[in-house]
């Protein structure tokens, strides 16, 4: 049987070309099942039958691993997502919004109560506004970071908080977009063991493949950064 | 946004109230003479338009809602007429979901209808004529009392069904409360965020909510059926 | 005055009318063998029958005109029909079935008491249709289609499923009003007694 | 698994074939006798049942999966009995997303049954009693033919509402190609992984493969209508 | 021998029935005022009346005796029965309607030509009954009701829609049949000619 990788849905086209690399170099078998990082690990936690899990987030590893669900020290930090302000045309510049806008501008943002790239988002909002309850009327909250991209993208509003993954591999022109550098637009995916997994050796050595400078560079071409080379302890 | 708790889920099951029974008085409006068209009709336009009109049921709720999420954009025709005529945009709105709530229970409502008006006994129409009754008095004094447990059936299809009603809103609706954010929606995002004890509150409430209104229509069939036999 | 000149084409047989009634208060009675075309005649005229080709006037105004392709739709025709099947509305009263007519017709020449007096139906009156006997239901029938009052009553076989002391009785009061409430019938039936009581001119067909 | 396109998609196509089909099946053989029995009983049990049968339908779908998945976990009786009995897991395998599948179909299948057979005239069934005809025989020769029309309308309802299954089968297939990865969820997929041509072409091949099978269930109707007049 | 003593409520009123019919190859004719109860008791003899109470025996053997909460389901019952309102079944044409008769009957006494040939339903064999005249279902009704040999026929009003040619030919038939066919017959109607040709015995219930 292939090894069972579950993967939160913004990382999964990036993970589909490390994967046929990886199949390639190794002749290994991998699947692919994709989700929102929330429905993987309630899937998880019913006892689905993933060897892999990566996340979107680190709260969710965290929490297997605190319920036995998966091997503390196999948790790594694959890839870190970053936070764009998309405004095709510039529609919306950040740095002007006012609470006057309230109401009239529509901003597309992932839902902070669940999403990790909500709650940057949202981190963000609280650094340059201070009070960001004056926007009551402007976040337009969607369940995952894909649709909040769909939703600019579609020209259903005006601007958004994106993952920069989503601008690039759709090849938004430059303009259009404003890369966030704050370390709070930083949104670290963290994966995992799971120790339902039956072939914890094959998993192991995918989860360090994801590390090799092949698996690197690929990650790196989608937009998302990586910290310092991962390891895989011993589990 | 709100991100305080509490009235969210008074606030959602007012709007989901409002949504279900907009959407299926619209329906039921629209479709009662559309199915009584269908199952009269033998015309292979007839047959093409039934089959049409079944389609959203095959498409994944988020895909609907994500075509539809195409189609408001304020680029497309909808989109910019809507714009124009009322200065609002149509995505993110109430009266975004309402229409995408048509078009999601469109066919829940035209099937029972439409198997129910063909199992009419057609000398009864002629009947009716013969006594006077023009067409549309013959529709609603002969045909809608005959046909009210279909009838009575669609609509319970409708309303059940839009507000279980998840897909589409959560593509095209923005999570707007008091204005997109229904009980489904506020469900779901409680799973998500691992809130579960709000999550099964919600889904208790939602489940005896649903069986009273299931147990009153029910019993609405069943007091007209004991009239008829 | 009633004029046809007809045809329909049924089970790939072409049944043909071309008749001339005199009408004016006057009973025509119609028989002939069980399908020679009786109850299709009577659609025809009511315009039930949307597949006949031909002219019929009633008293000089057209009902159907076949070479203009005009046809009057049945509920603009002022025309009764009591069908062989009573064809009752199962979800009303027997006293909703009187007042469906009632308050179609266009002019009210027969009061509702009056006419449920005449057709012994006032302890029926709450009852659904399924909750009567065979008779009763021709019963209702018949008074339903006289309290819709029309210019001309269709009578399909109204009789076949009362005693005959009922039998007498109804054809004494369809003969009191055809004269007294200025009504034609056109009567089918296979039984020469009633065809005879009440009819002024016979009719076989085949 | 095969990352060529082309082969997933066709994988997908002919498991969401089987589940509709299996799901349509065991449904009609499971729901006709239960809508006749619910058209015919006057009882308030009756009620209850009929109340309960169309809950499904207010659940939102991942919700309702959210519980399923809780349900089926080897910790409670219905998993565990499943896993003792079959040695496998009912989450993440066809079997577990075909029972979603009956569950969540479940209301589409009855309502339109049960509105056909209330409206059957009863004189017809005292008819083929005297005329000997037992029970079983009756139901099959009598009340099944004359209401074939509302028949096929629940199982088209039933089937095109399985192929636009999503939510459900999202959160208890596990997404597994060949297994649970159905065209709805690999659709999504596309959509949520911003592969839009790939969602397109399959939205398109979806439409057009569920019309041609809603014409030819029209087909079927109509016929059986011309024959009947 | 059919020995009845039963009751039933219809509409707050109650039926009474205490009858003791010789029937061995006879005919038992029923007459009686519109709305008596005529239908109501070929009902309970056939088992269709399921609120009635009281004992029904059918040559000795027990179809209903309500001291032991016994009620012999009407499928079981070797009766037949032509109704009133004929009820053929829309969805199957002529010969399916009787052929579903035939198939079900517990010993074959009639041959479908045979009932055919005497009904002369031949040119209406393929037709749905949508497509039938008013007399025609009847004959269908009869035939069909026949081809079910049962041990005993309850027919009510069946030859209404007929017309004098038929009647009189189908009354013969009827007559040679139940000599023949070791059949009996309850046979409702108001015509008193009818009566008095086919049946032994009339009894009049009011
Ligand atoms: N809808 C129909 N389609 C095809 N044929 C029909 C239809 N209705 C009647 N017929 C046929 O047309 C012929 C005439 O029918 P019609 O009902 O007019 O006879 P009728 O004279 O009224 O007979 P009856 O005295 O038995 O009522 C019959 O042979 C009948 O089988
Ligand atoms: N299902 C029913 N529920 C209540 N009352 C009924 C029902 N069926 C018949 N009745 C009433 O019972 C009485 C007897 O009915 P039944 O049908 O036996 O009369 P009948 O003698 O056959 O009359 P007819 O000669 O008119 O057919 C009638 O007054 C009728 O209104
Ligand atoms: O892939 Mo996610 O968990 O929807 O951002
Ligand atoms: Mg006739
Ligand atoms: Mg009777």
């Amino acid at each position: 049987t292939p090894l069972r990788v579950a993967v939160a849905s913004n990382f999964k086209l990036p993970l589909s070309e490390i994967i046929n690399q990886y199949q390639e170099n190794t002749g290994n078998e991998v699947s692919i099942s994709s989700a929102s990082s929330g429905i993987l690990y309630q899937q998880i936690k019913a006892g689905a039958p993933y060897d892999v899990f990566l996340s979107a987030d680190e709260l969710r590893p965290d929490l297997l691993i605190k319920n036995d669900l998966a091997y503390e020290n196999s948790k790594v930090i694959y890839a870190v997502g970053i936070l764009a302000f998309y405004s095709p045309n510039k529609k919306v510049i950040l740095n002007e919004l006012k609470q006057s806008d309230n109401d009239k501008i529509k901003i597309s943002i992932a839902n902070p109560l669940h999403a990790p790239y909500g709650l940057a988002a949202k981190n963000i909002l609280q650094e340059l506004f201070q009070n960001i309850e004056v926007f009551k009327g402007t976040f337009i909250t969607s369940n995952n970071i894909a649709s909040t991209f769909q939703i600019v993208h579609s020209g259903n509003a005006p601007a958004g908080f994106v993952a920069l993954s989503h601008i690039i591999s759709t090849k938004v022109p430059r303009q259009d977009y404003q890369i966030l550098s704050s370390d709070k637009a930083k949104v670290p995916q963290a994966a995992v063991i799971l120790k339902r997994s039956k072939d914890k050796a094959a998993a192991k050595k995918f989860l360090t493949y994801l590390s090799s400078p092949e698996a690197i560079h690929q990650i790196i071409g989608y937009g998302y950064e990586v910290v310092k080379p991962i390891t895989v302890e011993k589990i | 946004m709100n991100f305080a708790f509490g009235s969210t889920e008074i606030t959602a099951f007012w709007l989901t109230l409002k949504l279900a029974l907009s959407t299926t008085l619209i329906l039921m409006l629209f479709c009662i003479p559309l199915a009584w068209w269908l199952a009269k009709s033998k015309s292979w336009f007839a047959m093409l338009v039934e089959s049409i009109v079944a389609l959203p049921i095959v498409l994944p709720p988020t895909v609907l809602g994500f075509y539809l999420l195409i189609a408001f954009s304020p680029q497309t025709l909808l989109g910019e007429h809507y714009q124009a005529l009322t200065g609002q945009q149509l995505a993110f709105s109430f009266y975004g979901i309402l229409f995408a709530s048509l078009i999601y229970s469109l066919p829940f409502a035209i099937q029972p209808l439409q198997a129910t008006f063909s199992q009419l006994d057609k000398r009864l129409i002629e009947t009716a004529q013969s006594l006077g009754a023009r067409p549309l008095d013959c529709f609603i004094s002969v045909v809608l009392p005959i046909c009210k447990n279909g009838i009575i059936s669609a609509a319970l299809l409708c309303f059940a069904h839009t507000v279980g009603e998840f897909g589409v809103i959560l593509m095209i609706g923005g999570n707007i409360p008091g204005e997109t954010q229904v009980l489904s929606i506020a469900l779901f995002d409680a799973v998500e965020s691992l809130q579960y004890e709000k999550a099964h509150n919600m889904a208790a409430g939602l489940l005896i909510f649903s069986m009273v209104i299931l147990i009153i229509m029910n019993m609405l069939k069943r007091g007209q059926q004991r009239a008829t036999d | 005055m009633l004029q046809i000149d007809c045809s329909i084409k049924l089970n790939q047989k072409i049944f043909k009318y071309k008749h001339h009634f005199e009408l004016k208060n006057r009973c025509i009675g119609i028989s002939g063998d069980s399908g020679c075309g009786k109850t299709t005649l009577l659609r025809i005229i009511a315009g039930l029958e949307t597949n006949a080709q031909g002219n019929i006037k009633l008293n000089n105004e057209a009902l159907q005109l076949s070479d203009e392709n005009f046809i009057k739709p049945a509920f603009k025709r002022d025309i009764g029909f009591v069908f062989q099947d009573t064809r009752l509305f199962p979800h009303l009263t027997v006293l909703g079935n009187l007042k469906y007519a009632l308050k179609r017709a266009t002019t009210v020449k027969f009061s509702l008491e009056k006419v449920v007096e005449a057709f012994s139906l006032t302890p029926l009156l709450q009852r659904k249709p399924l909750m009567l006997s065979g008779g009763e239901k021709h019963r209702v029938a018949i008074a339903r289609a006289i309290l819709s009052s029309p210019q001309l009553l269709l009578m399909d076989e109204p009789l076949s499923g009362l005693d005959s002391a009922q039998k007498v009785e109804l054809l004494k009061y369809l003969k009191y009003i055809k004269t007294q409430f200025d009504l034609s019938i056109i009567y089918v039936s296979h039984i020469e007694d009633e065809l005879k009581t009440l009819s002024d001119e016979i009719i076989y067909l085949n």
